[in-house]
């Protein structure tokens, strides 16, 4: 591929200054869990169902410990201490408690060690799990490689998660190696996870342990018919990030699209609970052996490309260091990369090259996620079809890892059948026509393409100079990404942030840690 | 959508689609069926296009999309002329202005300023279409409502509840009400839009407000038939909302004279 | 075309195009109209649409390409199913067969070579297709009727007039004729057709000769319709012709014993 | 733009080769003209219209001449000693011919000198009328200057001259900067002009001089109102190959499709007769300022573009030399190229760009017409829509200089008007998207496009080494171009090659060759 090579100063620069910004939010936010890692907490320990008026078991319990202002502990003692007491599983302590049968504030404490104990080894079962499950995928890949890159990355959405399974299947015959269930509009902003099998949403299919798991069974299925592994992705955005996190190690999916700062900035989620609740839900998708896709792409889509490029970058390098102290390794970290100029403007394709260029320079070892043009689309989906074709070039030309394949109707509606057989039908041809293009060409010095990328790379240092002297909350607060302001304290879901108390305990947290060798405030070696 | 010059609406005749010749009617269609590819599924093809009226229909591609459907190119002629001096258009009712005009329609006819509460409602989370017709910064070099001194503007974001949004239309005596709506994936947006105006009207302050829906699906008439004063769609400068709400505000002061706000 | 597994001729029940959700009846749509763009152009495109039976009708774009010509995208739902066994679709009446097979049945139903005569005709100079068929050099791997020692090519070429193909195909006892049309503007390939047709019956030896059309626009219907024995569309490999004729002229062979050659 | 740098030795000697190939060629056509050849002589001299039968004046007067065996002195000594016998113009002798009122064989001989000058005199006329309309070509080019590079090709066929020019002013409108009206079927293979505007053609509209006059006259208004020089383009291919030269000159068309072989290949015209009508077409192209085309592109929708590209090359040089041969300037040699490798090969965009930067390199001058995929499209229009786009970036990475824009309904029928808009579009935006996307790309050495590029130009020395061997006819007798294969001898149109007398004279050619120094059998120096 074609190859750009990066002021390895500048850029050493950027990954203190980030790790630096990154670490201060840590600190600050060091002293609170959410309700929706405790929820997450409870689903690992095997909390899963309803009540009878809907509410989910996790959001049960929490609430439950909450009303009794225990939750500061974490749920994970007191299930425990549950166990402990009445010989009880946490599903059934939460059975008992949602019937209204157990107070678990009025049980005999069993004693701190003990309950400690318990937890860990409950914890200690569910990560085993997981951890299952991650075999089960890494064996899978084994006997059902995927030879290409970029992976073609499709989105499913018809809100009926047994069409999505249809489409997703005769996707994944057209080409796709990964499908995407996008979710209704409006989760992201639910307390809590809806439950069971769901026939209709807008804009999306919601995103429920059943379902993921009817998809995770057709796409297995197809998988093996098609001798290739089919990677599944959800969005563990929103409130309930940890808690999808914890449903997706579950359910073995094999991406999930997290974000250290999409739910502050485009769903006005608290930015406090935003950050504490990414940490925890990378852990898992760490452990899960999940791939991330971060967010910037979005930013592109309320800012202008050609003048905004600098943010992306400047948010790349935030995203990254989040998620390395998260346990993340550079392989797991998909950085959201967009084509998103304004194809008006004279020599937009070269300026995409150059930003393309730049982040694959910048992030050798992690999997870019290259995101389609979309904003400037439109019902012409005849011109769609050809800027995407650009998109697809570009892509195979500067060696993307995940491509997401555009759509020819983007401006029209979710895609139909057709709509993704016409794109993934043009994205592999060029995937095969462009395949040792990029190894042909070098890039001028001070051309157009070279001048744009390393310009790109002084305006993100000095833009990360500014929101470390600033912190990161202040950054947001004045518009530096994506030209949303969010103030740190307001937005949704901050009353669900809650100060640890000092028995608190996260037992699947530390174990993950531990395995993982990542400790609070460090980011591992392999850098 | 606003302003447009006379001649765009008052064409006639009969009109039939051209592709290479006058009239020769000339379509081009796509579409999947679910069944396999080959004589029978060429030919449920034909006939889907001889449903929608299409002479000598031709199928120039079917591709299998995987098991048991087929994707679909035809091209057929339609033989039904549109005649267009009988089509029915909302057509809208105020001029386009100069920003100039907009602020001295204001200032001279309706003496004070015009308040406007936006917003996306429902779940939707799209806001760069409100932002560009509501926020300074605008829209194609074309500045938004905000940056006029005519305008008192809210802008109530995204995922607004219609409760909330009509809530604070009361609380700001709002003259406009503009929605936006993006996602229509089971036609989400007309439940929505209805549900709002049904909430409006619950309310008893329909009359005195402008209610105005805009959205890359929503088009004048559309916005008519739902209950609404106008509808903006793809394309829109803020220019021409400020334009009609302008003139549509001023002229409905003397109309409402002894309105409570 | 030829030798197709059962089940793509048997398939039944109603069917409708298929987008986001089964039946939902989605269909894309293009054309243009002389028309100015505006709302009422967008107007007449959805009526239009609505001609063509299509429910909800979406224009999602509209273009000016000109003085007074516009170009419209849309959507819309079809609500009126196809009955799959209702269909009438000429069915193939030959197996493929292995080449083996071919040359065996020639040498042991027939007993002779197959003599064929093939040319472009009328002012079509599209040999590729007819090449393909008939060249030892075939078509995506499969080699063409001269590869086979159970034929006898004569190989007209391209922009043969009708009479000449016919002077030729009695000169050598033509047990086949094969004519290629490529060129269908105006319909230019079925007066052609049909004017070959005519000619042959003039001179009386239709009986006496397959006669089979190929292109890209050709289907076996059509084919029959204009009074051809056979036809062939995009993709034809030279094995199917190869199939067909030596099982249709083995055939005849018993049909007409008393035939003159 | 990108470039190859190619090996000089061997292009000096493909072109060595080629010379020799062409100069063979001429010096075993040299006694010959044509019936076509003289009837451009009687249009020039300003014989025009049809008889009572519809046939056109041109050839009556020809087939007259010849009739009395008199072809041979050629038909301008003829006229000019009617001229000057009976003070007719030729048009009134030819008017005279076609009623049975004259017979010009039986007409007093006014002696030779007289009527060699009256001849030159009349000729001299004709040159004068192209010359002025050569100015006003050029006057309007400098009012109304076309600013960017590749041109937009575009095609215009519905058989209807007036619907042609509803479309054509449509299409400039939208962009095109070089409209051709394709003609009808069949055409080539007349042994006249049809004459008078038509409304009805097959696939294509018929050349006729006034079908050129209508359009030519839509397309000056509407390069006025757009402030931009629309460039009409016609075929001089076929039989009548001189006599359309000569009314494409006359009318101010700015290019013609002229090729030296395509006829013999294409329609099987004899081969003769074409190379020796190609040559005198090329004079009256040459004096007009017309750019050919040549027709190259199309041997690669006969025979595989992956494994024929060397026949292009070969073809490129000989038509090249013919072209220099008749006193084209490198400027007006636009050489046929393709992008016609079969999309589903590995690496095809590599190849394509490889093929396309070596005809740059090698003909540095001349403005490559360079023609979109068609074989390869089928009815799956959205399909053939992605691969125009990567045409359309090859076009501009490789600074090509007439873009033939493809059509995404190519495999379905000839462009409708929203067919060509939709491909202006995707044209237009590469255009501008790629402009200095050449500039900032160096080829690397060894890659698969520079190995591809030496590969092909080795190829093409040895067929040229192999084609001087032979020589020509025999090379076309092999099939060496487009897998067809014709007989010297055989092919339409033979009987219309007329062996010159001794007191032949085409006062055309001499002034032509004189103010243009071309003398037969060399090239002029500008190379
Ligand atoms: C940008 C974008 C986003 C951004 C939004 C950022 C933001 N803060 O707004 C992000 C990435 C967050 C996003 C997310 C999603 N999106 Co989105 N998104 C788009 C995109 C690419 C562009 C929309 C846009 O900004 N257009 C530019 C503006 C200026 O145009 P406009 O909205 O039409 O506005 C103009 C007029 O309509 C009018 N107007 C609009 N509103 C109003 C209001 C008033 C009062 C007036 C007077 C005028 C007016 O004036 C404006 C200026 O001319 C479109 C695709 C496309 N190309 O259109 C998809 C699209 C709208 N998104 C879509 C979907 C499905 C989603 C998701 C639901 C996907 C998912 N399940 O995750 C999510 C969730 C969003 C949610 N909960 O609503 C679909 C909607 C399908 C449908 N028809 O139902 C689209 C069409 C893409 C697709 N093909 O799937 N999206
Ligand atoms: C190659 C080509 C040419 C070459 C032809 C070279 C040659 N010697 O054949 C050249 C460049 C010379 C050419 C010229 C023209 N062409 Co042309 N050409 C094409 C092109 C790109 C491909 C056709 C092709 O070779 N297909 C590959 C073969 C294998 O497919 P096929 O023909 O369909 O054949 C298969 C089947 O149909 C079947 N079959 C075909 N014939 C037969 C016969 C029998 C007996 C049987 C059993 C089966 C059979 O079997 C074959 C194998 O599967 C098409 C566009 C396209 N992509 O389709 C335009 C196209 C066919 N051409 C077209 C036109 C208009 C012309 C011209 C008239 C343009 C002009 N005015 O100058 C000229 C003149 C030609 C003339 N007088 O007929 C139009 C026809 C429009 C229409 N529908 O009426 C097309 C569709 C392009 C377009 N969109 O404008 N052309
Ligand atoms: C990181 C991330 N999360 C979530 C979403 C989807 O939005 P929501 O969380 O509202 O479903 C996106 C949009 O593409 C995204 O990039
Ligand atoms: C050089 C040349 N002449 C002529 C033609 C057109 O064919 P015809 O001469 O049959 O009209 C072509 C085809 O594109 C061509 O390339």
């Amino acid at each position: 591929m074609l190859r750009f090579e990066v002021d390895r100063r500048l850029v050493e620069e950027c990954h203190r200054l980030s790790s630096e910004i990154v670490e201060q939010v840590r600190k600050e936010t060091a002293g609170f869990t959410t309700v929706a890692i405790e929820r997450s907490v409870a689903r690992l320990f095997g909390i899963d169902g309803v009540n009878s008026q809907g509410v989910p078991l996790p959001n049960v319990v929490v609430d439950h410990l909450r009303a009794a202002d225990k939750l500061g502990d974490g749920v994970a003692v007191h299930l425990a201490n549950a166990c402990n007491a009445l010989g009880l599983t946490p599903a059934e302590t939460a059975q008992r408690v949602s019937e209204g049968k157990l107070d678990l504030s009025s049980l005999g404490w069993q004693g701190t060690e003990a309950n400690r104990k318990t937890a860990r080894d409950l914890a200690k079962a569910a990560l085993e799990r997981i951890g299952a499950r991650r075999r089960e995928r890494e064996s899978l890949l084994e006997a059902l490689p995927v030879p290409e890159t970029p992976w073609l990355y499709v989105i499913v959405a018809t809100g009926n998660i047994y069409e999505d399974v249809i489409q997703a299947k005769m996707a994944a015959s057209q080409g796709a190696d990964v499908i995407a269930v996008i979710r209704s509009t409006g989760q992201s902003l639910l307390d809590y996870v809806p439950y069971g099998a769901t026939t209709e949403g807008y804009g999306g299919t919601y995103a429920t342990q059943e379902n993921f798991r009817i998809m995770r069974e057709a796409l297995d299925e197809e998988s093996h018919r098609l001798g290739r592994y089919i990677r599944l992705v959800n969005y563990c955005s929103g409130l309930c990030m940890p808690e999808i996190a914890a449903m997706g190690a579950i359910e073995r999916l094999d991406m999930m699209l997290n974000d250290a700062m999409y739910g502050i900035l485009f769903r006005d989620i608290n930015a406090e609970r935003t950050f504490i609740d990414q940490g925890f839900s990378r852990m898992l998708n760490a452990y899960a052996g999940v791939i991330i896709n971060t967010g910037e792409d979005n930013y592109l889509t309320t800012v202008d490309a050609f003048n905004s490029g600098q943010s992306v970058l400047a948010s790349q390098f935030i995203n990254y260091h989040f998620a390395r102290r998260a346990g993340l390794r550079d392989e797991a970290i998909g950085l959201g990369h967009a084509f998103q100029i304004d194809p008006a403007i004279e020599d937009s394709l070269s300026y995409e090259i150059a930003s393309a260029l730049l982040v694959r320079a910048l992030f050798p070892r992690c999997p870019v996620k290259y995101m389609p043009p979309t904003v400037h689309k439109t019902g012409d989906i005849f011109f769609a079809h050809a800027l995407d074709a650009s998109f697809n070039m570009v892509s195979v030309l500067t060696g993307q890892s995940i491509h997401l394949v555009g759509m020819l109707t983007e401006a029209v509606h979710t895609p139909l059948l057709q709509d993704r057989y016409a794109s993934i039908r043009a994205a592999k041809y060029m995937r095969t026509a462009a395949k040792r293009l990029g190894e042909s060409l070098i890039l001028k010095e001070d051309s157009v393409i070279d001048a744009r990328s390393k310009g790109l790379l002084l305006k993100c240092a000095d833009l990360l100079r500014d929101v470390r002297r600033k912190g990161l909350f202040q950054a947001i607060e004045e518009g530096v990404f994506a030209g949303v302001k969010r103030t740190r304290s307001g937005g949704k879901g901050r009353e669900g942030v809650i100060r640890k108390s000092e028995w608190y305990q996260n037992p699947i947290e530390e174990l993950i840690r531990q395995e993982l060798s990542v400790e609070p405030g460090k980011e591992d070696s392999n850098s | 959508m606003t302003g447009l010059p006379k001649e765009h609406m008052e064409q006639d005749g009969f009109v039939l689609p051209y592709g290479d010749h006058q009239n020769d009617g000339l379509v081009q269609v796509s579409f999947t069926l679910p069944v396999k590819d080959g004589p029978l599924g060429d030919e449920a093809a034909r006939q889907v296009m001889r449903s929608m009226a299409l002479k000598e229909p031709q199928v120039v591609e079917s591709t299998p999309l995987g098991e048991g459907y087929t994707f679909f190119v035809g091209y057929g002629k339609l033989t039904r002329p549109v005649e267009l001096a009988k089509l029915k258009v909302a057509r809208p009712l105020w001029d386009k202005l100069e920003p100039q005009a907009i602020e001295r329609t204001i200032r001279e006819r309706l003496g004070r300023e015009i308040v406007v509460v936006g917003a996306a409602t429902g779940s939707d989370a799209h806001t760069v279409g409100l932002d560009a017709i509501l926020n300074y910064k605008g829209f194609a070099g074309d500045h938004g409502l905000e940056a006029y001194s005519g305008f008192k503007v809210v802008n109530m974001g995204s995922q607004v509840p219609n409760e909330a949004l009509v809530q604070r239309a009361l609380e700001v005596k709002a003259d406009a009400v503009l929605v936006s709506q993006v996602v229509t994936q089971g036609n989400v947006h007309l439940s929505n839009l209805t549900n709002l105006v049904e909430l409006i009207e619950a309310e008893g302050f329909r009359d005195r407000v402008v209610l105005v829906a805009g959205g890359p699906r929503i088009t004048h008439a559309l916005a008519i038939e739902l209950g609404y004063d106008a509808g903006f769609g793809p394309g829109t400068k803020p220019q021409d909302v400020a334009s009609y709400l302008a003139q549509e505000v001023s002229k409905r002061k003397s109309l409402y004279s002894n309105r409570a706000f």
